[in-house]
């Protein structure tokens, strides 16, 4: 067989034919996998999550180790190629066979490894807000749900204080996150009152880097008197073009806020945001946030990465969360084991950063605070507003009639993702 | 195919012209290549053209293949094919062989393969794709390699060739497609003497079953053709007849010369 | 009547949606004893900064608007103090002050006085927060302040923002402003303010009527939706028929010109597009029309222009911080020299044998695109580069239509346009344009005739890239300077020169042109997506009617 | 050299095939890898040293698709020089057909228990099928549709470029636009394609679980037949007076013409058959990866293609299978090694080889390949050098 292989490979085969062959390594270190994209258009975000989880890892083996054994990570690069995401993922259950895998940014890169988790039965930490609609018993979601950063958000923006808007403008790149949400938002609005000829929806592709006729149809848009605001699901490349336009518009936070679930401190980061003073964004976390554990983390982030104007962001906070909750799962389970760490992740409680604890729920999403806030000149953002008590993640939105009728519990009596009824 | 072969035969019954080329001008970016050019070609006829450089000669080559679309004028063949209509494959499949100033074959095929190629037969796809070679297309793929002299080299790739012997081969395969009229772009620049001595020899054997319009610098060559000569100038007919009369004639003497 | 009297009168209309007993409360603070000379005494100043501090938007809203109420001068810096964030509370005494940042220490200002009073390090102040409700009721209320500036630009500001914010409380402060004002088309303006909320608070038909007349001359998108708010309302509101009609009539016509400009805006834009698109290619129209290169590595020449220009304003900031202002300047020769000198690299080191081979050189070139993709990743990080715009790149200028023309984009159509000139001007009058494209057209002959061809090679591949380079710097000021960047116009650079017709600059030119503004004329309608297919299922159509881009050599050319 | 025309005359294809020994030799290990990898992966034990892992199975699976794919794209640059850098579209194309008709077998078993509306719909609120999603149900229309619609496709899009002559790197930039206006409109999720997302969570085909090592192996096994038989085809396709018509179409297009061939009829069959092909390599891709996504449809994906092409050594057919194979499993192997440097490699090794082994690693290899095929590189070559000098390196 060996043989075989190697003739049908030529001579750059050999290195396959050890690699396939290779026996799993004795178990003396717990392997983690690392599934972010580190080249390709998704680098620019997912190379800091790579790097917020080798520092966990890191901090974890300083302390000793998990079960008296050290940590390994296992980092290998997807290059943003969303069938690449489900071989590296085999990959690493089957060949390397890891504990556990922190990764995947965007929607597609985690339905293309979904059936790998699976099938395999693995652990996957997904720690970026996402449209919601999935809860699958092999992920645990750390990133928010629609109604853990949309609704809010949206609430907000018609309150007084967020400057009452009765217009909204709804752009959004266009795939499935933002028109889902929008869709969510859309039924949302109607409920509450604003006509669909107040709404005003536009898609762009992805990376659009033109956006003068989108800005100035906006402002065409908001001059009708009534007080408006702009909802931007604008994902990855697209914003900071999107940003200078904004700015050099002349568009003021104070006529028509923008307010973005995909921009945070990184994105910001390529971008003088002197004139987007007051423009929002609605997370879970703001590395602004006055608390100790926050400075404690932002300062082990700078020591790790030897770079102190580097920011920390909403996904660094969640992997963070997912990774502590995974320690404490397997240190309480007392074993890697899959099931056995599934089990001990419900409940499975991790102090935020930004005060208050994070709760792992059974339908695999997180009860987080969120948190909104405004762009302030140093790209950092200002907390102005704040749930009283933490929000429990929904993997269903109630707004989308078929989704409304399902329940994600994965304990007794449901232990389902998707169901009408209990299974037991 | 059948109804060309048809037309073919009853043009020669008649007797008219082979290419009829009349009032022909071509206009690029404002220069005028070809400038109101009117000649005739009578069936079995051996023609040569010459004239300065930019004179329009290749131009008119492009224009009765089908490759550049005439402004205005007429080009007919057989006496009642408008040619302006027709684009380079179907002229070629009417009969009509055309050699170009550079030798161009098919360098990655065999000498066999590139007469195999342009061997007369189906062009369709499929045809080609199903294509099986018979005894009588191999008959003739060796008596046209004797005659353009390469029946040694029928399995040496084109590439290979020389200058010479690639220009013989690209006659060799106009042959094959039995044209009725073939037309020669410049076949012996390049050659050595003895080569362009077989050349002409080779021209003369092929010119006794049908109509060869040479275009040519040479004029020891076209001498060595004996045969009825146009000047081209500047787009247009200048002058026509036997050469030692054309060259005689002032204009003539005053293009070549007089610049 | 005395002055507080008034004063609660004016302070009323705006506080409608406000509590009345924090009303009563600051009220009360703020009628201590008035003062002849200003209208608040020190102390009431003092007194109602303070409370700026306290909690609660909507008292402290009502605050503001009181305090502006009076037009007193000592008011609008603070207000503009706390709009621009540098209003705080000192921690020591719980007083307000304005904030001054003197390197490490922070300088503390009297809010009344004006004087500096104390400092301290930034922890000893709390910046007061300032959300956008806030933010738009400071500047309603400097607005408000401002039509009595005695700077004829800050009134001139004060009566657009109390246009825009078109609340008709404000209309008796607009009416004394009238009466007082003395240049003439300012007086204008203001009339036309009057009359944008006259339409709605308007209370006989002549009043309506003259408002209308004098709205239906304007061409602004706020005096169409005036307009079409009046009408859509006037059934409820029992207004005369004949006072509809009028209003039909000018929103009509306020409407039929607008849409004028909205043509006019969406050519605008789609020279902007293109300009961007004529940078992006005008590079390789050298690289691949010129040498016949298909340099996928194209964009990441452009790539490295923009890291330049954020390499260079980085030196510039922390060697020589007064001159941050000229940073693009100096980028942009930079640029050229960087991108430039890597192309000539590339060029001796891999294009020099792969000559004649242009579908070679694809595979060879997206090689390369990966590993500079991946240096710069490795050496600047994965993440954005921030490139500060300088000032004169900042802002716009905004048409009454709602026609904004941002500096930025001005410049960048300006500076293309300059970069082909460029172009041009060396390709046709310098020895080595001669001599670049005698290489080009017959490089045996040219070797021959004594050029050495290795030499204006090299320096033809690095003028395209250098020229790549420059776009990089324009670039930089309009998208993401990250390792993709390039990433994002390598299609349409090379479309953009397919389009034109390869070999031929001006056919480049033409072809960005017309794919940017077609692109945004079809953007309004189809939306930003099916804009962008459309426009290349256009070029494929194109490429068929005419094989070889808009400006093909013709000619005999027989290329057997 | 007669005899050889002789036996090429009375057994044609045996014939020509025994002649071709790098196409002996791949479909040899193709065959041996038909009957070993799946009794490796599902009959030997899985801890003996000659077990195949299931990982290792699927990678392979997926290497032959790209194989392929490389294929069709060798088929039509290397023997007819129309560089297309919009193959992946057909890929993609029949990769999609094959993934709505595994959608529709998913049946009532998506999230929401829609049991005519695949889950993407669903949550849209889209409230029935959209009509170009009838028929996928039925797996032989759906293999149809695989290589029709690619085909069609390529022969719309054929017919009007080569009708007009389009070539060389004109046509390379317009296949290319082909591919980014449909990289785009399938991004769009009003396409009812499932927009970014594409195409996922696949239950079963032909009633057969898809993640069964069973169904992987067949999956492997449907791959090698199909790479086997695309392979003898392109080859029956090249070696027959079409292919020669072919390659002189590469060598000298209007020399060809004025020969009296339709060269644009030739082009048109040649590109159709490789789109098909590439079509019937998405359709067995997608179900192995289980995901098909717009992506596929980037022009990188389908430059990358190329380059597997190059890499191998265009014009032999086999090459092009060595190149997908050694591309890919470069960056498999390095995208797990060396996550931070594998672009470094990948980079080089492209740079590398178009300068150091322009004839790609088969034309390396000198006793690779039959004698004649061996010398056409070295004519091309020689073409190219000489055109180089003749018009001092304009395109």
């Amino acid at each position: 067989m060996n043989k075989k292989l190697q003739a049908l490979f030529g001579a750059g085969a050999l290195a396959f034919s050890t690699l396939a062959m290779t026996p799993a390594q004795a178990a003396d270190t717990i392997k983690v996998g690392v599934l972010h994209s580190l080249s390709g258009t998704m680098a620019i975000s997912e190379t800091t999550l790579k790097d917020t989880v080798l520092m966990l890892v890191d901090d974890i083996n300083k302390k000793g180790g998990l079960l008296g054994k050290q940590l390994e990570a296992v980092v290998v690069d997807p290059a943003s190629d969303w069938p690449l995401f489900a071989e590296k993922a085999r990959e690493l259950l089957e060949k390397e066979q890891v504990a556990a895998v922190f990764g995947c940014w965007t929607s597609v890169s985690r339905k293309s490894v979904l059936p790998v988790f699976e099938e395999l039965n693995g652990m996957l930490f997904y720690p970026v807000q996402y449209e919601g609609e999935e809860s699958s018993r092999n992920v645990f979601y750390t990133g928010a749900a629609p109604n853990q950063q949309a609704i809010p958000a949206v609430d907000y923006m018609m309150s007084e204080d967020g400057g009452g808007a009765e217009r909204i403008v709804l752009l959004g790149t266009d795939y499935v996150y933002p028109r889902t949400t929008n869709k969510i938002l859309r039924s949302y609005l109607n409920a509450k009152g604003i006509a669909d000829a107040d709404i005003m929806e536009n898609y762009t592709p992805f990376g659009h880097s033109d956006w003068q006729s989108i800005v100035a149809e906006v402002k065409t848009f908001a001059s009708t008197g009534k007080k408006t605001a702009v909802i931007s699901t604008i994902n990855g490349d697209a914003n900071v073009p999107f940003y200078k336009e904004l700015a050099n518009q002349g568009i003021k936070a104070e006529d028509i806020p923008v307010v973005a679930f995909s921009v945070g401190e990184e994105e910001l980061a390529g971008i003088d945001t002197e004139p987007l003073i007051g423009h929002l964004a609605a997370w879970n976390y703001f590395q602004s946030v006055e608390s100790d554990a926050n400075s404690a983390f932002i300062e082990k982030w700078h020591a790790f990465i030897g770079n102190d104007a580097r920011v920390t962001n909403d996904p660094m906070e969640a992997t963070y969360i997912g990774f502590t909750m995974w320690a404490q799962a397997v240190q309480q389970a007392g074993t890697t084991d899959v099931d056995a760490v599934r089990q001990a992740m419900y409940g499975q409680q991790v102090p935020n950063l930004t005060g208050g604890v994070a709760v792992m729920n059974t339908n695999h999403h997180l009860s987080k605070p969120v948190l909104i806030g405004e762009v302030q000149g140093d790209g950092q953002f200002d907390v102005v507003w704040a749930t009283d008590d933490t929000v429990v993640g929904d993997a269903w939105s109630d707004f989308i009639p078929e989704s409304a009728k399902l329940t994600a519990d994965w304990t007794y009596p449901w232990v389902c993702g998707n169901c009408e009824n209990p299974m037991y | 195919m059948n109804a060309a072969a048809m037309s073919t035969a009853s043009a020669k019954a008649q007797g008219g012209t082979i290419l009829y080329v009349d009032g022909v001008s071509v206009t690029f970016d404002g220069f005028r290549a070809l400038n109101n050019l009117s000649f005739y070609v009578e069936p079995g006829e051996l023609r040569a053209i010459i004239g300065p450089n930019g004179a329009g000669k290749t131009t008119m080559m492009d224009i009765i293949t089908g490759k550049t679309r005439p402004d205005s004028g007429d080009v007919l063949f057989q006496s009642e094919i408008d040619l302006t209509k027709l684009d380079e494959a179907e002229i070629a499949n009417l009969g009509i062989g055309r050699k170009f100033q550079k030798p161009t074959v098919f360098e990655s095929h065999t000498v066999f393969d590139n007469l195999l190629l342009a061997c007369s037969g189906g062009r369709g796809v499929f045809q080609a794709l199903f294509h099986r070679l018979g005894t009588a297309e191999k008959q003739r793929i060796e008596e046209t390699l004797t005659t353009i002299m390469l029946t040694d080299s029928r399995d040496a790739l084109a590439a290979n060739l020389s200058h010479g012997q690639k220009q013989w081969l690209e006659i060799g395969m106009l042959l094959m497609q039995e044209p009725d009229l073939l037309l020669v772009d410049e076949p012996v620049a390049g050659m050595t003497d003895s080569e362009t001595e077989q050349t002409s020899k080779l021209l003369r054997t092929i010119a006794k079953d049908r109509s060869v319009v040479v275009v040519e610098h040479d004029m020891e060559f076209v001498r060595d053709l004996d045969c009825k000569v146009t000047v081209l100038h500047e787009g247009s007919v200048l002058a026509e007849g036997r050469l030692d009369v054309v060259q005689k004639d002032p204009r003539v003497i005053e293009v070549y010369l007089g610049r | 009547m005395s002055n507080a009297m008034i004063r609660s009168v004016r302070g009323l209309v705006p506080m409608m949606r406000c509590h009345l007993v924090c009303l009563m409360m600051v009220l009360g603070a703020l009628t201590v004893s008035p003062s002849p000379a200003s209208a608040f005494s020190d102390e009431e100043l003092r007194i109602a900064a303070d409370r700026l501090a306290g909690d609660g938007a909507n008292d402290k809203i009502a605050l503001i608007n009181n305090m502006a109420a009076d037009g007193d001068p000592r008011v609008a810096p603070i207000l503009e103090a706390m709009l621009d964030g540098r209003l705080f509370l000192r921690k020591t005494d719980q007083h307000v002050v304005i904030g001054e940042k003197q390197g490490s220490i922070w300088r503390h200002i009297d809010v009344v006085s004006g004087d500096v009073a104390g400092e301290s390090p930034a922890s000893g102040l709390e910046k007061l927060r300032v959300n956008n409700r806030l933010r738009g009721a400071l500047r309603d209320a400097l607005g408000g302040l401002n039509l009595f500036s005695l700077d004829i630009a800050s009134r001139r500001a004060a009566v657009e923002t109390v246009m825009g914010a078109r609340d008709p409380s404000m209309l008796p402060l607009l009416v004394r402003a009238i009466e007082r004002e003395s240049d003439e088309t300012l007086r204008n303006r203001m009339e036309l303010a009057r009359a944008t909320m006259a339409l709605a608070a308007g209370v006989n038909k002549e009043e309506r009527l003259a408002a209308i007349a004098a709205l239906a001359g304007e061409t602004t998108p706020q005096i169409r939706a005036v307009l079409s708010q009046f009408i859509q309302s006037a059934d409820a509101e029992k207004i005369e028929p004949d006072v509809i009609e009028a209003a039909e009539t000018a929103l009509a016509s306020v409407e039929r010109r607008l849409g004028l400009w909205q043509t006019f805006g969406d050519l605008y834009r789609g020279i902007s597009l293109g300009s961007v698109l004529l940078l992006a290619a005008v590079g390789l129209a050298i690289t691949f029309g010129v040498m016949g290169v298909i340099n996928m590595a194209h964009g990441e020449m452009v790539m490295i222009g923009a890291y330049t220009t954020f390499v260079v304003q980085q030196v510039i900031q922390n060697v020589f911080p007064a001159g941050s202002g000229w940073s693009l300047a100096v980028a942009v020769p930079m640029a050229f020299l960087v991108a430039g000198l890597v192309g000539i690299v590339i060029e001796r080191t891999i294009i020099r044998f792969l000559y004649g081979r242009p579908l070679e050189t694809l595979l060879a070139t997206w090689g390369l695109s990966l590993v500079l993709q991946q240096t710069i990743r490795s050496i600047f990080g994965a993440t954005n580069r921030q490139v500060m715009a300088p000032d004169f790149m900042s802002g716009a200028i905004e048409m009454s239509s709602g026609l904004v023309l941002t500096y930025n984009r001005l410049w960048i159509i300006l500076f293309s346009l300059i970069v082909v000139a460029g172009i041009a001007a060396v390709l046709r009058y310098t020895a080595f344009g001669l001599q670049m494209r005698a290489v080009t057209q017959n490089r045996r002959m040219a070797g021959s005739v004594g050029i050495r061809t290795g030499r204006v090679d090299a320096l033809t591949f690095g003028l395209g890239s250098g020229i790549a380079g420059i776009a990089g710097v324009a670039l930089s000021q309009i998208d993401n300077v990250s390792p993709n960047l390039g990433q994002g116009y390598i299609i349409d650079s090379f479309m953009v020169v397919v389009f034109g017709g390869v070999g031929n600059l001006w056919g480049t030119v033409l072809g960005a042109f017309s794919l940017g503004i077609v692109n945004k004329f079809l953007e309004p309608v189809a939306g930003a997506v099916l804009a962008k297919i459309f426009v290349l299922i256009a070029l494929i159509l194109f490429i068929q009617k005419r094989p070889k881009g808009l400006f093909a050599l013709k000619g005999r050319a027989v290329e057997a | 050299m007669t005899d050889y025309r002789q036996k090429y005359q009375t057994t044609p294809v045996i014939g020509w095939l025994m002649k071709d020994r790098g196409g002996m030799i791949l479909l040899a290990i193709l065959g041996l890898a038909i009957i070993l990898v799946p009794a490796g992966n599902l009959l030997v034990p899985k801890d003996s040293l000659f077990h195949v892992p299931t990982w290792a199975l699927g990678l392979l699976g997926k290497y032959l698709c790209y194989a392929l794919l490389a294929l069709s794209v060798d088929l039509i640059w290397g023997f007819c020089g129309i560089l297309s850098l919009g193959h992946g579209a057909f890929f993609a194309l029949g990769g999609y057909a094959m993934g709505m008709h595994l959608m529709r077998q998913i049946g009532d078993r998506g999230v929401y228990g829609n049991p005519l509306l695949p889950d993407f719909m669903v949550f849209l609120n889209w409230s029935e099928l959209p009509w170009y999603w009838y028929g996928f149900d039925m797996f032989p229309f759906a293999i149809v549709m695989a290589m029709f619609v690619p085909g069609l496709l390529a022969f719309v899009f054929g017919y009007l470029t080569f009708r007009s002559r389009v070539t060389g790197v004109y046509l390379s930039i317009i296949t290319q636009a082909m591919t980014y206006a449909l990289l785009l409109a399938f991004f769009r999720n009003d396409m009812g394609f499932g927009g970014n997302n594409g195409l996922t969570d696949f239950k079963d085909l032909l009633g057969f679980n898809l993640q069964t090592d069973g169904m992987r192996s067949s999956l492997f096994v449907a791959s090698a037949l199909a790479l086997a038989v695309c392979y003898i085809v392109a080859r029956g396709i090249t070696r027959s007076r079409l292919g020669k018509v072919l390659i002189a179409i590469r060598d000298a297009e209007s020399r060809v013409r004025f020969t009296g061939y339709r060269v644009e009829h030739y082009k048109l069959f040649v590109f159709t058959v490789s789109a098909v092909m590439a079509g019937i390599a998405g359709a067995l891709y997608v179900p192995q990866v289980g995901i098909i996504n717009p992506g596929e449809f980037a022009p990188a994906a389908s430059i990358e293609v190329v380059i597997w092409v190059a890499v191998g050594g265009r014009g032999t057919l086999y090459g092009a299978v060595l190149g997908a194979f050694l591309v890919n499993y470069a960056k498999t192997y390095f995208t797990g090694v060396l996550p931070e440097l594998w672009l470094f490699f990948l980079g080089g090794l492209f740079i590398a080889v178009t300068l150091l082994l322009p004839k790609g690693i088969i034309g390396a290899v000198p006793t690779f390949g039959s004698p004649d095929r061996q010398s056409v590189f070295v004519t091309w070559r020689k073409r190219l050098n000489d055109r180089r000098s003749r018009q001092g390196g304009s395109a």
